[in-house]
């Protein structure tokens, strides 16, 4: 994992050496001093722009899906495990986990802590909470995570879930965004409520346009949530994010359009983050329909189009270059050593042989709902394989609707993920046969068994080779083009101070800028 | 006529723009008006007669300058001075009554506040002083109510009324010269003749100096001292009004005094089965009853002139004949056939049969349509002529009614003459072979010479097609030339119909005897000895 | 007078009627969009099973014209119902959209009216000359460029000197000065969209009455050009002016959505097609109506004003 | 200084060309022609250069144009200089290029679009006003209904449920339109309705057929005309609003609203590219006006 931080005009290198100086000189800071390895400070209110938020969002957990109300949650609720900065699992609610067999996992649930109420939070709960996401009235986008549990109870200070089969990897599942610890009545939380045991308390909140939090003075984290107030725009055109920062009316925005980035950059009143992690943009292909049943012409597509120049002018050099791998380098088990694929436009003509085919032609519809930059990815994927021979129709298709009436209904399409945590629980998502999301409809034999058995493996070398062998799977046998691992780029006032390490969970420090960050 | 001079125009030239070219509208022209003194201007429609009379305000159009000349008022070069002097002596000193009042008043205003803008904003007097001034006027200008008249909006008050009115406001300042531009033309000719007296009273009163602006030789000859006749621009001559009416003497002078002269012959007495008859027909708009039980016949070879002022129901006796009101009682024969009541449900034929001439000829024809259709177009579709015989009958129709068929046939409406217009009315009309042709009005818009040129060839047209006309008309000279029956008509009513000898050596009714008398004769005391028979001033 | 009463209460029933059609329309339109509200709520991660559990708790099951028919008896009562998304009554959601929105359609005509008809009788007074080609060329071009074109270049000019700022946050706590000053930008680029039709039609309507013979009749009465066109043209032209002032209004309430989203303005119009793409079919009908009902009103007040303005129609004869 | 300059370079070239064409136009035009043009203000003959001018553009389109319509040549937002003349764009392809193809599409599908507006909205709006009675009440309040209805969130809606090729395009900004037309075709109509030609046509027994298009459509031509010039400028508007919402025209068709938008973030850096195909739009919104204005202003046959 790497953690590119681009301040304006100063080379990375000069920049920590600087800091660390001062810091070591025990001086105070000058005003407006890069502050990367300073102390946090308390204090000032924050203000976010985001290109998110609608005004039908709502409280219930289970119905959370983008940036805002995910990082409204950040602010306001905790849950049982937190993902640090590095990509490890750490304790958060739950002051450790575990677990013999991989099917009983006990979580002791901290102590002392209390809601924004007042209301001392208890495995109740946890229970109630974790429950919100089960059953078949449940309404929860995570049910099928619970699908496998089938108890939660409590035992003391501890909540004890048990699942059907093993699964070494599910304390990492309990730090997914959808499920906070919310206050529970008789068993059962209320889905609305905007309490929680986080950093901040609302003060306001109208959806799809502003939040208004103030700092909760009885937070049982003592060195995070540093600001005083946050205010949490939605900010839905780019370029009134990027002026809204550039005037100075937010500190913080999200989806820099990558062909303002330097620009901006330019303008020295703010400066760029971006941040690589396993977020990926994926163009999956129907592997039961003609012609993608067959894997020749689906290499021959994977060779047909330049991924450097994608990630040059759809991301402006804010990614990198994928070879077809849903896991990121930020993974655990990440396969660095697979052959590489470039564009060839001859070895793209030899696969389309091998299927018996002279010339190819193949419709992709695209939406800049799937990912921003996707129609024109698309339009760049179509000219470079015209040298190939293969005649890429790029059917631009409204972003309303999108997910409904294109994604895996369409032969072709675009798609993207946010990465997951686990090499598990991507492959279980989106690439193991009959799963919901596997948009590709792929199924692949070898990778089905590989995918049960490396789940309850617990020798980590043995692990390592299965899943190597996955992702070599996916990438040559497989039916999803992966052409790039696309940064989170954010852009920040330059009086905003940041850890080090940024996360590469989520974007904006895995959400948790709002509780992780300060101003210098 | 030693009295002190007031306006002096000497070779005054206007010319008008048309497109991108100047042609010349007044061609030198020079005049001489005494204080206290009426002028008539006289001459037909392009005589240049409106042009002169706003150039004495040293006022000309839009489109259109003063080229040359002077233009002496009082002492003032109207030609000169600046715009803002000339606009502090209009209205003031030069006061003008327009042709239109219903159009010339403000909409938007009361009559009073029109009447008290002028003396106000030149300063002359005070708004209460105005309001109370105009009440005087009012008055004197035997308006009814005179203290409440002046708080309606023009559209609340008739069109007599308003003319009055108007020459009331031109008074309000007391000028020293009032332009009259036609202003009885609009009126019906018993209006007319108490718009007339008034002014001439009020004039004579204030001993106003006027340039009275008309084509109606009669009327002027009631109302001038002096009569300037103008012919395209140009003057054609000048008299005292008794020496002019009894001795023109130029040529053009002489044809405009014999215009009323066309007669057409008496015709045999009707018989037969008539080409259309109206039996007991009742009809109208909404609740109201425009037509009360009327009745009449139209006899081939014969012409029925229907008689009455607006809104007597005369044009409304045409639209049930022709369909377009289907009436509420009574029904309508041709050729002793009923024929049923909407235009939508009588046969080509029946449609065929009948034929209509619009007054205004400029609404009437289809500004976009070329003539070879607006002719062609009856003949295509009642008689099924095509190609070369469509092309023929075209030009056989233009021959007929005295346009050259090459030179006409690919022009559009706009490219002709008021006259010319009329008579491709009477063309389509003819294109479709009628029996029966309704002639609404058709001369009315049109100059006096125009006017008997169009009532020539229609009177030629019947005998050589016999056909039946039935002719509506307000103007009783016309019916004096062209009918053989007269139907008089009031509000609704026919008051009296009959032979046209008989009816007009013997009117009946007390209202024909009215109308017949109201028409004005070429005699300067004509007005004056009507007024006393009816009994003194008022 | 009796007649305008009668003339309000039957277009009153004509603009209840044409609500009416205009439910039925949109709920025939939001029927036929791919996708529902659930599909929506739950986005890429929904599965068969949610969706099926979230239809049922949002009844969304019910056959398509029993759900119509139980929003219209709910609107007869007077109740707009709940937002399905966010189980909020939709007057409360409506509610506050609804006051910012007339907020800054007021504000734009405070700008806009006063100067299109200014420049309108200016051009009508002044025509042909130089100023009257000048205002001509730059009213059409300001319209020529799109909404949010000339939203950012008065960002460019106006809002990155500092001088206004980019955008507008309005909470309840907002002081009406606030307001103004931050809703300037917003309302200046709606005054440049709005102000060339207005103004063209103004003075189209002045010239058009400069030939009748009332207007030669001031003339000739001495009366200056101003006066002709303030007192002698300017009365009768009202209707075509309020007229064309009526439309652009009811523009400025119905039509700025792309205004609203580069000035994070919180009016009805992001909130409609939010709820549009959220298939939230009862917030989608209420800001409809409330649009159709602007805009028959506005054209209502029109027609009434114009009558009112109109002697001939306010005093018969 | 550099406004000024540019200023004064813009009136420069406004006057050269509507001089020039005025000339050409007064010398090529037929003998009984001449004198319109000789009379025509500067402003209608530099109208009509400059539509000629697109329509030239736009009909040579792939004979001028350097590259490809969709043809990435080389890196993204390069400089203006040759052999890219005014650059490229964010996915390398050639600005100019782009913008001449634009013309092409751009142009093409407003002149559809508001043709199909046109002929269905003023045939309607003509029947309704020759009809009356139940005809004209029941279209026009439906037509009514439909305008009450914010027209971007209605072709919003609409599109969304057709989807956006350009056929859909034009269909659905052309439905949205007609309502307009319709309601400029029946008042003009009503005026002509009740003139005496129309009232001798039907007494003549002429179907409704004949009495819109010969004896009622020629004459609602002019005040037609004019609105056609505004609507169909009216129309890349459209598109680019809606380019604005997330729909539009389907890449890598190059249109002007689209490419606007696109590039619109630019505009917040004071770069001026974006500024190219809005002042493309531009130019041709104020040409086609000044013609418009003219022939409304000759058809009006007032004198000023």
């Amino acid at each position: 994992m790497t953690n590119l931080i681009l301040p304006r005009g100063i080379s990375r290198r000069g920049l920590l050496q600087g800091a660390a100086a001062i810091g070591a000189a025990g001086l105070i800071l000058p005003a407006g001093a890069r502050s990367a390895m300073a102390q946090a400070k308390k204090g000032g209110v924050f203000r976010i722009g985001l290109g998110h938020g609608s005004s039908t969002d709502s409280y219930d957990p289970g119905l959370w899906e983008q940036l805002y109300v995910q990082t409204f949650a950040a602010a306001r609720v905790n849950y049982l495990v937190e993902i640090a900065a590095d990509g490890t699992l750490v304790p958060e609610l739950a002051e450790s986990w575990s677990s013999a067999d991989g099917i009983t996992w006990a979580f002791a649930i901290r102590q002392g802590v209390t809601f924004h109420s007042g209301k001392t939070m208890t495995p109740d709960d946890v229970v109630a909470s974790l429950n919100h996401h089960r059953g078949d009235a449940s309404t929860s986008a995570v049910k099928p995570f619970f699908d496998p549990v089938t108890d939660i109870k409590v035992d003391g200070q501890n909540v004890i879930v048990t699942l059907n089969a093993p699964n070494a990897d599910f304390p990492y599942l309990m730090s997914d965004y959808h499920i906070p610890v919310l206050p529970s009545a008789d068993g059962k939380i209320d889905p609305n409520t905007s309490d929680g045991t986080g950093g901040y308390i609302v003060e306001s909140y109208e959806p799809g346009v502003q939040a208004t939090m103030n700092r909760n003075p009885n937070y049982w984290k003592a060195d995070r949530a540093h600001f005083d107030q946050i205010i949490m725009l939605t900010i839905l055109d780019p370029a009134a994010r990027l002026n809204a920062l550039m005037t100075g009316e937010v500190d913080l925005i999200d989806q820099v359009d990558p062909a303002s980035i330097s620009l901006l950059e330019s303008r020295g009143v703010s400066r760029i983050i971006s941040v690589s992690g396993n977020a990926h943009y994926v163009f999956p292909m129907d592997a039961r329909a003609a012609p993608f049943n067959d894997n020749n012409v689906r290499l021959a597509l994977k060779y047909a189009f330049d991924r450097q120049e994608l990630v040059d002018k759809i991301l402006a050099g804010h990614g990198s270059v994928s070879n077809d791998n849903p896991i990121g380098p930020a993974n655990r088990y990440f396969h660095a050593e697979m052959e590489a694929k470039t564009y060839d436009p001859d070895k793209a003509k030899f696969h389309l042989k091998e299927a018996g085919l002279d010339t190819l032609e193949v419709t992709l519809s695209a939406a800049n709902a799937a990912f921003s930059g996707a129609v024109d990815a698309a339009v760049l994927m179509s000219e470079k394989a015209a040298a190939a021979g293969i005649t890429i129709t790029v059917d631009r298709v409204p972003d309303d609707g999108y997910w409904d009436n294109v994604w895996m209904k369409k032969p072709f399409c675009a798609s993207y993920w946010g990465g997951r945590p686990v090499e598990d629980q991507m492959f279980t998502t989106a690439y193991a046969a009959g799963a919901a999301w596997n948009e590709s409809f792929w199924d692949n034999a070898r990778f089905n068994e590989l995918l049960v058995a490396a789940r309850s493996e617990l020798d980590d070398t043995k692990r390592r080779e299965m899943y190597h062998e996955m992702q070599q799977l996916v990438s040559f046998e497989g039916s999803t083009i992966i052409p790039m691992y696309n940064n989170y780029v954010m852009a920040v006032a330059n009086n905003v101070g940041t850890p080090e390490k940024i996360s590469a969970n989520w974007n904006l420090d895995g959400f948790r800028c709002v509780e992780r960050w300060w101003f210098a | 006529m030693d009295k002190q001079v007031l306006l002096t125009i000497k070779g005054l030239q206007i010319e008008g723009r048309s497109g991108d070219a100047w042609h010349k509208i007044v061609k030198g022209v020079d005049l001489t008006l005494h204080k206290g003194e009426v002028l008539g201007l006289i001459g037909e429609s392009g005589a240049g007669k409106s042009t002169l009379g706003l150039a004495a305000m040293g006022f000309a159009r839009d489109g259109c300058r003063i080229s040359g000349g002077t233009i002496d008022f009082d002492g003032i070069n109207l030609r000169t001075a600046p715009e803002a002097d000339r606009r502090a002596l209009r209205g003031k000193r030069i006061a003008y009554v327009a042709q239109s009042a219903a159009a010339s008043f403000n909409p938007a205003h009361k009559l009073i506040d029109q009447y008290c803008e002028g003396p106000v904003i030149h300063g002359v007097m005070s708004r209460e002083k105005a309001e109370a001034d105009a009440v005087e006027l009012y008055r004197r200008m035997r308006l009814p109510n005179p203290e409440e008249i002046g708080f309606r909006y023009p559209h609340q008050v008739s069109g007599g009324q308003l003319q009055r009115a108007m020459t009331a406001m031109a008074m309000a300042c007391r000028p020293d010269l009032i332009i009259f531009d036609e202003p009885t033309t609009a009126l019906d000719v018993t209006t007319q003749i108490e718009v007339l007296a008034a002014i001439r009273d009020i004039v004579r009163q204030f001993g106003t100096a006027a340039i009275y602006i008309t084509h109606d030789l009669a009327v002027v000859a009631q109302m001038a001292d002096r009569i300037k006749v103008l012919l395209r621009g140009d003057e054609v001559e000048e008299a005292d009004t008794r020496t002019m009416l009894a001795a023109p003497r130029e040529d053009y002078t002489r044809s405009l005094w014999a215009v009323r002269s066309f007669a057409r012959a008496e015709q045999a007495p009707a018989s037969g089965t008539p080409v259309v008859s109206v039996r007991n027909v009742t009809a109208g708009y909404g609740a109201v009853d425009i037509l009360k039980d009327i009745s009449f016949d139209i006899h081939a070879r014969r012409t029925v002139a229907v008689v009455g002022e607006s809104g007597s129901g005369k044009s409304t006796a045409a639209r049930v004949i022709t369909g377009l009101l289907p009436p509420r009682r009574g029904e309508i024969l041709m050729g002793g056939k009923p024929l049923p009541a909407s235009f939508k449900a009588r046969s080509r034929d029946e449609l065929r049969q009948c034929q209509m001439i619009y007054q205004m000829a400029d609404t009437a024809l289809n500004p976009k349509l070329r003539l070879r259709e607006l002719i062609g177009r009856p003949a295509e579709m009642y008689l099924g002529l095509k190609g070369r015989a469509l092309e023929d009958r075209i030009r056989e129709l233009l021959a007929l009614i005295e346009l050259e068929p090459d030179k006409y046939i690919d022009r559009l409406p706009s490219e002709l003459s008021g006259g010319q217009k009329q008579r491709i009315g009477i063309a389509r009309a003819l294109a479709a072979e009628p029996a029966l042709i309704i002639c609404d009005e058709v001369t009315s818009a049109l100059d006096q010479i125009v006017q008997e040129g169009i009532l020539k060839l229609l009177d030629r047209l019947q005998s050589e097609l016999n056909l039946a006309y039935m002719f509506i008309t307000h103007d009783l000279a016309t019916v004096k030339s062209i009918a053989d029956e007269v139907v008089v008509m009031q509000q609704g009513v026919v008051v009296e119909r009959g032979p046209k000898s008989d009816l007009f050596a013997n009117p009946r009714e007390d209202y024909t005897n009215l109308l017949l008398s109201s028409v004005p004769e070429m005699d300067p005391d004509w007005l004056t000895r009507l007024l006393a028979a009816r009994g003194g001033n008022a | 007078m009796t007649d305008i009463w009668r003339m309000i209460a039957r277009r009153l029933l004509l603009g209840l009627l044409t609500l009416f059609v205009i439910s039925l329309v949109i709920f025939g339109a939001t029927e036929l969009l791919p996708g529902d509200l659930a599909r929506e709520l739950l986005g890429q991660s929904a599965t068969e099973e949610t969706l099926a559990a979230l239809r049922e708790q949002l009844g969304l099951n019910d056959p398509a014209p029993v759900r119509y028919w139980n929003w219209l008896t709910g609107v007869l009562q007077g109740d707009f119902g709940v937002s399905m998304a966010t189980q909020k009554p939709i007057s409360e959601l409506v509610g506050a959209r609804l006051g910012n929105t007339l907020f800054l359609a007021l504000y734009a005509a405070a700008l806009s009216v006063p100067l299109s008809l200014l420049l309108g009788v200016l051009a009508a007074l002044w025509r042909n000359s130089i100023f009257d080609r000048a205002s001509n060329a730059m009213a059409l071009t300001s319209i020529s460029f799109p909404e949010f074109f000339v939203a950012y270049i008065l960002v460019l000019f106006l809002a990155q000197t500092g001088i206004f700022p980019s955008m507008v946050r309005i909470t309840a706590a907002t002081t009406f000065g606030d307001r103004i000053y931050m809703a300037f930008l917003p309302a200046l680029t709606l005054t440049l969209v709005v102000t060339a039709h207005m103004m063209r039609m103004t003075r189209a309507a002045i010239i058009n009455l400069l030939a009748s013979p009332y207007i030669e009749m001031a003339r000739l009465k001495g009366m200056s050009p101003l006066r002709v066109v303030l007192r002698h043209a300017v009365p009768n032209a009202l209707a075509p002016i309020i007229n064309v002032v009526a439309l652009n209004l009811a523009y400025l309430i119905t039509g700025v959505v792309v205004v609203e989203v580069v000035f994070v303005y919180p009016g009805l119009g992001q909130l409609m097609v939010d709820a549009v793409t959220n298939r939230d079919i009862a917030v989608v009908q209420a800001i409809a109506l409330i649009f159709a009902a602007a805009y028959v009103l506005l054209n209502l007040i029109a027609d009434v004003l114009s009558t009112i303005t109109n002697p001939r129609l306010m005093h018969r004869r | 200084m550099t406004m000024l300059l540019s200023l004064i370079i813009g009136l420069g070239l406004f006057f050269a060309i509507g001089w020039s064409s005025r000339l050409a136009m007064h010398a090529v035009a037929p003998a009984q022609h001449k004198p319109i043009y000789r009379d025509m203000p500067l402003t209608a003959a530099f109208g009509i250069a400059v539509i000629l001018i697109y329509v030239l553009v736009a009909t040579l389109a792939p004979l001028i144009a350097p590259f490809g319509e969709g043809e990435v040549v080389g890196d993204q937002y390069l400089p203006w200089a040759a052999p890219y003349h005014l650059g490229t764009d964010k996915l390398g392809r050639d600005m100019l290029t782009r913008l001449i193809y634009g013309a092409r599409n751009t142009v093409g599908i407003a002149f559809a679009t508001t043709a199909l507006a046109f002929v269905v909205g003023s045939i309607l709006g003509i029947w309704a006003a020759l009809q009356g009675g139940w005809v004209d009440q029941v279209l026009s309040r439906f037509v009514d209904a439909l305008m009450a209805i914010p027209a971007l969130i209605f072709s919003l809606l609409l599109l969304t449920i057709f989807g956006t090729s350009v056929l859909t395009l034009i269909l659905v900004i052309a439905a949205v339109d007609a309502t307009r037309v319709y309601r400029l075709a029946r008042s003009v109509s009503q005026g002509i309705v009740v003139m005496d030609y129309i009232e001798a046509a039907r007494l003549r027994g002429e179907g409704t057929w004949r009495l819109i298009r010969r004896e009622i459509l020629p004459n609602a031509m002019a005040p037609l005309v004019a609105e056609f010039g505004l609507r169909f400028c009216f129309v890349f508007l459209a598109i680019s609003a809606l380019s604005f919402l997330g729909l539009g025209i389907k890449p890598p068709t190059a249109d002007w609203g689209s490419m606007v938008r696109e590039n619109a973030t630019l505009i917040t850096f004071g770069d001026i590219t974006p500024l190219l195909p809005a002042g493309a739009i531009a130019l041709l919104t104020v040409a086609v006006n000044f013609v418009v204005d003219w022939q409304l202003h000759r058809a009006s046959g007032l004198k000023e």
